[in-house]
C-alpha cells in the first residue's frame, strides 16, 4: 500500500493485536489506563486481540482484520517481508522526533530507510530469582538455569528452574555460549552457522533435564513462582514487579553474560481498515504520560525519554530501575535469517522453531 | 378358488356387495415376495378371518387394505373405487393395530376423538361422540385415564373405539388379541363378534391361532407364503382342508399318505382325517360297514380336561387320536384299536 | 362428515393436505427434503472443510515471511515424519490410550452401580452426579487439578499432613513419568486427562449395562459360575460396545485437547497443542493440517472397528 | 460379590463411591475458592472466606458481556442443532435408504473428531470461502457439534416409539402435517428437549472450537480462559464457575427428567 | 393338602424320594407377599407344574429353589439339604429361563458348554458334550449360529441343552413355552415330556396356561396369591376342584351356587360341572335317574373344531356346554335341553 499523506477523521475504531498488559484501560488497576482517554478524544474505540508469543502475532497479522500490531523484534522483519505491513508517514506523526535516538533507526522496523513502524518500549529478559534460594549470594550468569549446580541454600537446581517457551530462546543459550566458549567465535546470537548452532543446541538439551517446565505465558510463571517452587528464570520484569507487589521473595538481575530484550514496535496492517484512527493512535503511543505509566506497568523503559520524568506511577527513578543504562547490554531480538556474514551461511529461524519444539519433546 | 368351497359353504358371495376385494395383488421387498398375486374378496358385513403362519403375509396384505404400503402390482379396490396412490387418511378404512398403538400423550377420551379432533369437529361434540363410543365398549369408566393406566384388554378395547368413531365401511384388525392372556382372550372374542354384528360393519381380522379364527370368522383365507391357499367357511377349512398346509395348520390333523392308506386297506389316496373322528373300539368289536379298524402301540396319552390326546403307531406312521373322557382307557406302551369312518376321511391335492 | 357414502374420503384437501398426498406417492421427495439440510451442513459444510483441510496439508509455508504457498506438496508431512513429531504423535496416543483404559477402569464400578443396583432417587443422584462435573466449566475444572497439583498445592498439603510425602516424592523420581512436581509431569496430564473425561466413559458403559438382562447374570450363576467367573465371561463382554463408545470420547479428546497438556505438563507437546501451535502461534497452517489428520486416521479407524462391535448403539 | 440381588456387593459400592469422590471433590475446591479472602495465588486452604467477590463479579460487565453472548450463541446453536437433528433423525429412523448407516457415521463425525480438528477445518474453510469470523462463525461451529446430541436422543426416541403409532394417526384421516403435528411432535418433545438442554450445555461450555471459529467475540468460556490464565481478580473466575454449575444443573435436571426410563442415556459427548 | 388328592392319584410320594420340598416357605418384598408360607414337596423324577395367574409367586417361587431369591421364612431342602445360604452356582439345580437368557455374545455351542467351561473342561471335551447335548434336542445343524439367529423354539431348546449339560438333579422351567407360537407350543410340550422321561430329571415346570399344566404334569400345584391352594394330579385339579378359584381358573368350570342349585331342583352346595359333562337332550326325553336336566335359550354357539362352545341361559345363570360335532344341533336363539350326571357335580368348599 502507498503511504499515508494526511490524517483524517477517525473511522470510530481501531483493531491491535499487542502483548499482554500492554493496552490497558483500568480494567485491572484503575490508575493504569492508557486507552479511555484517546477513546474519548478521537471517538476510536480500541479492540485489543492479545497474543503470546511473537509467533503468534506473526499469524494473527497473517490472517488480517487488525490494524496495529505491538511487534517484537524477531517477529517485525518477517512481517514486513510478508508485505502484512505498510510504510509510516512518519511526518504525520508529530511525536516522532521525541524518540529516544537510538531506537529511530533500528534494523527491526527499517529497512532501506523505510520506517515500518513507531517504536513502543523496549525492556531486557532479565534472570529473576527466588531471594530465600539464594540468600546472599544472587546469581550473577546464566549459568543457574543452564548447568546443573547446587543453590547457595544447599539443594539442587534440577527442576526448578525455567526457560522460555519460544524458539528465539535460542539466542538466550548462545549468549550464553558467546561468554563461556568464545572458542566457537559467535559475535550474534541471531547469526549462528551450523557449528554453532549445534553446539548451542546441546547446551540445550542439556537444559532440558533441569526445566520442569518452559514458560509461556507471563501469568503462568508468576504461579510456577508462587506455587510450583521455581527459583530461577529468564523473565520479563513485568512479572517480577507482580510478584514484589504480592510480597513474594524474588529479584531480577541482568547477569555478567548480558540479556537477550525486546524493543517493540507499532506497525500499521497493509490492509488496515481503520488507517486513520491507527495513525492517530501511534501518534498517542508516544504521548510521554502513556509511556511512563506503561512503563511502570509492564517494568519495560519508554522510548520517548521524557516519560522518564514526573510519572507519578513510575516514580522517581523508573527508567532506571526497568534498565535504561542496560541498553548497550542488550542483545535485542531479531528474525535469525540465512544470509549473514559467516561464509557457512546462518541457521533461518523456521529451523529454530522446529528444533525448538523438538528439546522441549526431549529429542 | 376351489370349486368345493362355493358349494359348500353357504357364503354371502351371491347376495351382498363387495366390501374388499384384491385381485392379482402383490407386495414384494426386494426379494422377499410378502404377498404373492393375492386374489380375495370381502363381502359387505362379513367377519372375514386371515389365517397362517408367522411371516406368511397377513399383516402386509391388510397394510395393503388400509394404504400403508402399495401393492407392487394388482390392484385393491374398496367399495367400488381403485385405492391405488389413495394414503390412508383418504381410507374410510380404520385399524386396530397389534400393539393398539395408542397415543401415549393422550388420555382415553382423546385417543378416541382423535379422528373426529382432526376432521375439525368441536370439542364439545366430539368428546360427547367419544364417550358415547367409550359406552359401547363398556369402558366409561376409564374416560379419563391414560393408556399407560390400562390393562391389555382395555387398551385393546380403546383401540376399537378410537377406529369405530371414524364410522368406516371395513374394520381391519391385526391380531388384536394376540396380547392377551387366555382368559381374556376368550372373552374378547366373544365381545368382537357380538359388537360385529351389533354394527354390521365388515370386518377383516388376522390371526394366527387357528381356533380363534374358526371360531370367530364368517370365512376365513388361509396364507402360506404371501399366497393364499384356501378360503372357505370354518368348517370347510376344518374339515375338508384342500391341501396337506392347511391340514396340517389348521388343527393337527392326521395325514394319510397312500402308501400307508394302502397298507391298512384303505382307498388309496391323500387324505387327511380329524383325530376326533377316530375312536378306539374295544378288541374283537366287530367291523361296521364303511369304516376303516387300526392296530397299534399307544405312545403317549396326553391329559387334556375333556378328552385325551393319544398317539398311535401304526404301521410305520403316527395317529393322533382325541379321546373323550369315557370309554376306552388307552395305556401307554400296550396296543389299542383304532376306528374310523370312510366319510371322515377328506381327500386333498398333492402339492 | 358424510362418510357412509362415498369410500374414500377426499374432503379437506389444502396445500398441506395436497403436499401430503404427494409424499404419500412419492415418499422419496420427503426423503429429500428431511435429509436435505442435515445433510448440506455436516456433509457438505463440515466435510467439505475436512477436505480443505486435507488439500490444506499438501500445501507448505514459506519459512521467512511465514506465508502459505499454495502448490501441491508432500514437504509438510515430510516434515511430519521427522522424530520429533513422531515423539509429539507416539506421546499422544499412548496418553490416551492409558487414560481410556484407567478411565475405563474407574468408569466400571460406578456405571455398574448405577445399572444394576441404583433405583428411584438413587439412581437420579447417579446422573446428575456424573452429568455434573462434564458440564461444568471444562475450563475451571483444569484450573481446579492445577491447584490440586501444585507442589504448594492441595494434594501436596494433604499428603504431607498425613505423613505421606515420600510416596508422592518416589511417584516424582520415576523415569518418564515423573518431573519436579506433579504439574510439571504425565501423571498430571495423565490425571486431569482422567478426570475431564471420566463422565465420557461411565455413562455409555452404564447404557450397555442397562441392557444387559439380569436374567443373564441369574442364568450364569445358575450354570456354576461364581462371580468373579460371570463377571468375566458375561458382564465384561456384554459391556464392551459400551466402553469402546466411551473411548471414542476419551480417545479422541485426549488426542485433541491443547489446553490440559498445557496448563497441567512437562511443556513436551500433544498433538492438540501441536495443531494449536502450528496454527495460532506459528501460523503454519500446512503443518497444522498435516497434524490433524492423525487423529482424524487414528479416529476413523476407531470408528471402523467400534461400529463392527456395535458401539454405536451404546453410544 | 453376594449372589443375593438385594444389595450391592461392598467393594462395587466403595469402588463406586471413590469413582464419585474423584469426579466432586475438584468442584468442591472450585467452590471453596469462589468465598477465599486472598485474591492474588490460590493458598491452600484459604486464609478466609469472604462473600464480596459474588458482587464484584456481579458489577463487572465484561463478565456480562461474555454471558451474554455465550447465552445467545448456545440457544442459536441448539435451535439449529434441533432442527437439523429431528429431521436427520426422523430420516434414519423412519425409512430405509441407501447411506443410512453412512449418514449416522457422518453425524457423530464432528463429536468424534477432537475438537480442534473441527476448529482448524472450520477455520480454513471460513478463510477460503473469505468469510470473516463474527458471531455466525461461532454458532456454525457449535451447531455441527450440537447436532450429534440431538440426534441421538431423537433417534432413541423414535426407536422406542412404535411405527403404527404414526400409521394409526394416518389411519384414523391425519395428513403427514397434522400427523406430525398431533403425534410426532408431542411424542418426541421430552427427548428434544433433553437434547436441545444437552446441546445448550455443550454450546455454553465450548472454548477449543470457538477459539478456531470466533474473531473479536468473547464468550464466557474464552473470557474464563483469559481470565485464569491472566488473572485479575482469581476468586471472580470461580464464582462465575459456580454461577455455570448452577445455572447448567437445571437443564440437566429437566433432561433426566424427560429421559427418565428410556434407553439412552442423556446427554453424549461433548 | 387334601385327604381326597392323596387318595385318588396314584402319585409316586409314598415310594420316590423327595427332590425339593419347601417348608412354611415365604417371600415377602416389603408389603408384596410374593409367597406365602408354601408348604410343598417335589418327587424324584416327577414332572412338577405349577400353574397360578400373573402375579400369584410361582417365578418367585421357582428362583427361592434356584437360589436367586432366598426366603424370608421358612426352609427349603434339596436332595436332604438345607440351602439357607447356598449361592445358585453351588446348588445342583438347573434353571431354563422365561427369556431363554442366553448369552448373545456366544453361539449356540458356546452357550450350551457354558457350565462345562466354568467347571474348567477342556475345550475339544466341552464341544463334544455340547454338540451331543445339541443332538439331544435336535439342533446339531445349528450348533454355529448365533442366539439372534434362532426362532424362539429353537432357542428354547438351546436354554433346555445348556441347562442340561450340567447334568441337574432338579430342571426348573420358567414357563419355557410362553413366547412360543400355538403350533410350537404344542409341539414342544411333547417334545419336553419325552425328554424328561428319558432322562429321569425332575422337572419342576411353571405356567399360567392350565392346558399345558395339565397335560404335561405329572402333579400340578395351583398358586393365588402367593399361596399354593391346591396341590394334585391333573386329573383331580380339573375335575375335583377344592375352591371355586381352582374351578375358575383351572378351564372353565361351570359353579353352580347353592341358591341356582335350589331352583334347578339339585342337591344343596356349591359345586363345580365340567361343560362336557353335560349333553344336549332332544325334547321330551325321558328322565334317567341320578341326573340333572334344564331348559334355557341358547345365547351363543362358537366353532371350535372338534366340538362347539354353547352357553345356555338357565333360571339367571348361564351354563357353558362343550357340544361334540355329533348329536343335538344348539341354534342361538332358541330353547335347549340339558343334562348331566349328580356324578360330575363335584362339591367345592366355600372360600
Ligand atoms: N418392510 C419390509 N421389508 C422387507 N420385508 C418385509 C417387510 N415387511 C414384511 N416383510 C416380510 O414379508 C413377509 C410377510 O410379513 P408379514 O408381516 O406380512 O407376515 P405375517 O403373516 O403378518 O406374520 P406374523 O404372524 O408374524 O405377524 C415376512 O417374511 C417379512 O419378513
Ligand atoms: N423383586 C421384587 N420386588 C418387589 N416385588 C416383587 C419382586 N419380585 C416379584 N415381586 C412381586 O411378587 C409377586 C409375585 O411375582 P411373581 O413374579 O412370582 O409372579 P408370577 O406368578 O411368576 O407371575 P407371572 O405369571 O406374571 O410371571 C408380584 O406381585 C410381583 O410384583
Ligand atoms: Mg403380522
Ligand atoms: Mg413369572
Amino acid at each position: 500500500a502507498d503511504m499515508k499523506k494526511s490524517v483524517g477523521t477517525g473511522e470510530g475504531q481501531v483493531n491491535i493485536v499487542a502483548w499482554p498488559g500492554y493496552i490497558e484501560r483500568g480494567q485491572t488497576d484503575k490508575n493504569y489506563d492508557w486507552v479511555t482517554g484517546f477513546e474519548q478524544e478521537t471517538g476510536c474505540k480500541v479492540q485489543v486481540k492479545t497474543a503470546s508469543t511473537s509467533d503468534e502475532m506473526v499469524a494473527l497479522m497473517n490472517e488480517g482484520g487488525f490494524d496495529l500490531v505491538t511487534a517484537s523484534g524477531d517477529a517485525s522483519l518477517r512481517i514486513i517481508m510478508g508485505d502484512r505491513v505498510q510504510p509510516i508517514n512518519t511526518d504525520l506523526i508529530p511525536s516522532w522526533d521525541t524518540i529516544d535516538e537510538r531506537l529511530k533507526e533500528s534494523p527491526w522496523h527499517t529497512v532501506d530507510g523505510v520506517h515500518y513502524g513507531v517504536p513502543y518500549q523496549w525492556g531486557a529478559n532479565v534472570l529473576m530469582y527466588n531471594t530465600e534460594t539464594f540468600k546472599d549470594q544472587p546469581p550473577t550468569s546464566w549459568r543457574v538455569v543452564f548447568e546443573e549446580m547446587e543453590l547457595p541454600d544447599g539443594t539442587s537446581n534440577v527442576g526448578r528452574v525455567q526457560a522460555f517457551d519460544g524458539a528465539i530462546y535460542i539466542a538466550d543459550a548462545a549468549l550464553y555460549l558467546k561468554f563461556h566458549q568464545p572458542e566457537l567465535g559467535i559475535d550474534d546470537p541471531y547469526a549462528l552457522n551450523p557449528e554453532q548452532y549445534k553446539a548451542v543446541l546441546d547446551l540445550l538439551r542439556e537444559q532440558r533435564k533441569l526445566v520442569g517446565r518452559y514458560w509461556h505465558d507471563a501469568f503462568v510463571q508468576i504461579d510456577d513462582f508462587t506455587n510450583e517452587g521455581v527459583i530461577a528464570s529468564s523473565a520479563w520484569p513485568f512479572q517480577a514487579n507482580i510478584l514484589k507487589a504480592q510480597g513474594e521473595p524474588v529479584a531480577t538481575v541482568i547477569p555478567k553474560e548480558g540479556a537477550t530484550g525486546w524493543a517493540d514496535t507499532t506497525m500499521m496492517h497493509s490492509e488496515a481498515a481503520n488507517p486513520n484512527c491507527a495513525y492517530k493512535w501511534m501518534e498517542h503511543s508516544l504521548n510521554p504520560k502513556l509511556q511512563g505509566d506503561l512503563a511502570s506497568w509492564f517494568g519495560s523503559v519508554p522510548v520517548v525519554l521524557e516519560a522518564c520524568k514526573d510519572n507519578e506511577l513510575l516514580g522517581e527513578n523508573g527508567c532506571e530501575t526497568n534498565g535504561l543504562q542496560n541498553f548497550e547490554r542488550i542483545s535485542f531480538w531479531r528474525t535469525p535469517v540465512s544470509s549473514c556474514s559467516d561464509p557457512a551461511g546462518c541457521v533461518p529461524y523456521y529451523r529454530w522453531v522446529t528444533d525448538y519444539i523438538a528439546i522441549l519433546g526431549g529429542r | 378358488m376351489p370349486e368345493t368351497t362355493r358349494q359348500v359353504s353357504p357364503s354371502r358371495e351371491a347376495s351382498s356387495p363387495v366390501a374388499v376385494s384384491l385381485a392379482g395383488v402383490s407386495r414384494h421387498f426386494d426379494a422377499v415376495k410378502a404377498v404373492d398375486k393375492v386374489d380375495l374378496t370381502v363381502h359387505e358385513g362379513e367377519f372375514f378371518g386371515m389365517l397362517g403362519p408367522s411371516g406368511s403375509g397377513k399383516t402386509t396384505c391388510l397394510r395393503l387394505v388400509a394404504g400403508f404400503e402399495q401393492p407392487t402390482a394388482g390392484n385393491i379396490i374398496i367399495f367400488g373405487e381403485r385405492v391405488d396412490g389413495v394414503p390412508p387418511y383418504r381410507r374410510s378404512v380404520n385399524t386396530v393395530f397389534q400393539d393398539y398403538a395408542l397415543f401415549p400423550h393422550m388420555n382415553v377420551v382423546d385417543n378416541v376423538a382423535y379422528g373426529l379432533m382432526i376432521r375439525g369437529v368441536g370439542k364439545k361434540e366430539r368428546r360427547r361422540q367419544a364417550e358415547e363410543m367409550l359406552e359401547l365398549v363398556r369402558l366409561s369408566e376409564f374416560v379419563h385415564r391414560e393408556p399407560g393406566q390400562l390393562s391389555g384388554g382395555q387398551r385393546q378395547r380403546v383401540a376399537l373405539a378410537r377406529a369405530l368413531i371414524n364410522r368406516p365401511k371395513v374394520l381391519l384388525l391385526d391380531e388384536p388379541l394376540g396380547a392377551l392372556d387366555l382368559k381374556l382372550r376368550e372373552q374378547m372374542q366373544v365381545e368382537l363378534k357380538s359388537l360385529q354384528r351389533e354394527l354390521g360393519i365388515t370386518f377383516v381380522f388376522v390371526t394366527h391361532d387357528q381356533g380363534e379364527a374358526l371360531s370367530m370368522s364368517d370365512r376365513v383365507a388361509v396364507f402360506n407364503e404371501g399366497r393364499v391357499v384356501q378360503v372357505g367357511s370354518p368348517v370347510d377349512i376344518y374339515e375338508r382342508p384342500e391341501t396337506r398346509f392347511v391340514a396340517d395348520f389348521v388343527g393337527s390333523s392326521n395325514i394319510l399318505e397312500p402308501a400307508f392308506c394302502e397298507r391298512i386297506g384303505a382307498p388309496s389316496g391323500l387324505w387327511s382325517l380329524r383325530p376326533e373322528k377316530i375312536r378306539l373300539v374295544p378288541e374283537g368289536l366287530t367291523d361296521e360297514a364303511d369304516t376303516i379298524t387300526v392296530t397299534g402301540e399307544v405312545r403317549h396319552v396326553q391329559y387334556q380336561g375333556a378328552t385325551r390326546r393319544c398317539v398311535l403307531a401304526v404301521k410305520g406312521a403316527e395317529l393322533a387320536l382325541a379321546v373323550p373322557a369315557v370309554g376306552v382307557e388307552p395305556v401307554v406302551g400296550r396296543m389299542a384299536h383304532a376306528r374310523w369312518h370312510l366319510d371322515d376321511m377328506h381327500g386333498m391335492k398333492h402339492v | 362428515m358424510n362418510t357412509r357414502d362415498a369410500s374414500l374420503t377426499l374432503f379437506r384437501g389444502g396445500v398441506l393436505g395436497r403436499l401430503s398426498d404427494l409424499f404419500y406417492r412419492r415418499p422419496a421427495i420427503l426423503l429429500a427434503l428431511l435429509l436435505g439440510p442435515p445433510l448440506l451442513w455436516i456433509g457438505v459444510v463440515y466435510v467439505g472443510s475436512l477436505l480443505a483441510l486435507l488439500v490444506q496439508s499438501f500445501y507448505s509455508i514459506d519459512e521467512f515471511s511465514g506465508r502459505i504457498v499454495r502448490e501441491f506438496t508432500f514437504k509438510t508431512y515430510l516434515e511430519l515424519l521427522r522424530p520429533s513429531n513422531l515423539d509429539i504423535v507416539l506421546r499422544t496416543v499412548l496418553m490416551a490410550a492409558t487414560v481410556t483404559v484407567a478411565s475405563a477402569m474407574i468408569a466400571f464400578p460406578i456405571a455398574y452401580y448405577a445399572a444394576r443396583y441404583a433405583r428411584g432417587w438413587v439412581k437420579g443422584l447417579f446422573f446428575i452426579a456424573v452429568m455434573l462435573p462434564l458440564w461444568s466449566s471444562y475450563l475451571v475444572r483444569v484450573y481446579a487439578w492445577k491447584l490440586i497439583l501444585a507442589n504448594e498445592g492441595v494434594l501436596n498439603w494433604g499428603v504431607s499432613k498425613v505423613g505421606l510425602s515420600p510416596l508422592v516424592e518416589a511417584l516424582l523420581s520415576l523415569p518418564v513419568i515423573g518431573g519436579p512436581s506433579l504439574t510439571f509431569s504425565y501423571i498430571g496430564t495423565f490425571l486431569v486427562f482422567l478426570y475431564l473425561w471420566l463422565p465420557f466413559m461411565i455413562l455409555p458403559i452404564q447404557a450397555a449395562l442397562e441392557r444387559v438382562p439380569v436374567s443373564m447374570l441369574d442364568a450364569s450363576g445358575d450354570l456354576g459360575a461364581r462371580p468373579g467367573q460371570t463377571f468375566r465371561k458375561i458382564i465384561f463382554p456384554l459391556a464392551l460396545p459400551g466402553i469402546v463408545a466411551g473411548s471414542i470420547f476419551t480417545f479422541s479428546l485426549t488426542l485433541g485437547d491443547y489446553i490440559a497438556p498445557q496448563i497441567v505438563g512437562s511443556s513436551r507437546l500433544f498433538i492438540g497443542q501441536a495443531v494449536y501451535v502450528h496454527q495460532g502461534t506459528a501460523g503454519n497452517l500446512p503443518m497444522a493440517a498435516a497434524f490433524s489428520m492423525v487423529p482424524i486416521v487414528v479416529m476413523a479407524i476407531y470408528l471402523w472397528i467400534a461400529k463392527r462391535m456395535g458401539a454405536f448403539n451404546a453410544l | 460379590m453376594r449372589f443375593n440381588r438385594s444389595g450391592a456387593p461392598r467393594r462395587l459400592k466403595l469402588a463406586a463411591i471413590a469413582g464419585l469422590l474423584f469426579l466432586h471433590l475438584p468442584l468442591v475446591l472450585i467452590f471453596l475458592y469462589a468465598f477465599t479472602t486472598e485474591e492474588k495465588s490460590y493458598q491452600f486452604p484459604p486464609p478466609g472466606y469472604t462473600l464480596k467477590w459474588f458482587s464484584v463479579a456481579w458489577e463487572r460487565q465484561d463478565i456480562w458481556d461474555a454471558f451474554m453472548l455465550s447465552l445467545k450463541i448456545a440457544c442459536i446453536a441448539t435451535g439449529a442443532a434441533i432442527v437439523l437433528g429431528t429431521l436427520a433423525a426422523a430420516a434414519v429412523a423412519r425409512t430405509r435408504f441407501f447411506g443410512r448407516e453412512a449418514l449416522s457415521l457422518l453425524i457423530i463425525l464432528p463429536i468424534a473428531l477432537p475438537g480442534v480438528v473441527t476448529g482448524i477445518a472450520l477455520r480454513s474453510a471460513f478463510d477460503i470461502a473469505s468469510i470473516p469470523f463474527s458471531f455466525w462463525t461461532i454458532v456454525l461451529g457449535h451447531a455441527t457439534f450440537c447436532v450429534v446430541v440431538v440426534y441421538n436422543n431423537a433417534v432413541a426416541r423414535l426407536r422406542r416409539t412404535s411405527p403404527s403409532l404414526l400409521e394409526a394417526s394416518l389411519d384414523l384421516g391425519a395428513n403427514s402435517f397434522q400427523t406430525f403435528r398431533h403425534v410426532l411432535l408431542p411424542n418426541l418433545a421430552t427427548a428434544l428437549l433433553a437434547g436441545g438442554m444437552l446441546a445448550f450445555a455443550l454450546s455454553f461450555d465450548e472454548v477449543i472450537v470457538t477459539t478456531f471459529t470466533a474473531g473479536q467475540q468473547e464468550t464466557l468460556p474464552i473470557w474464563m480462559l483469559s481470565e485464569l490464565v491472566r488473572p485479575r481478580q482469581r476468586p471472580v473466575t470461580n464464582v462465575v464457575a459456580v454461577f455455570v454449575v448452577i445455572i447448567t444443573f437445571l437443564p440437566i435436571l429437566m433432561a433426566y427428567y424427560f429421559t427418565r426410563g428410556s434407553e439412552t442415556i442423556a446427554g453424549q459427548g461433548k
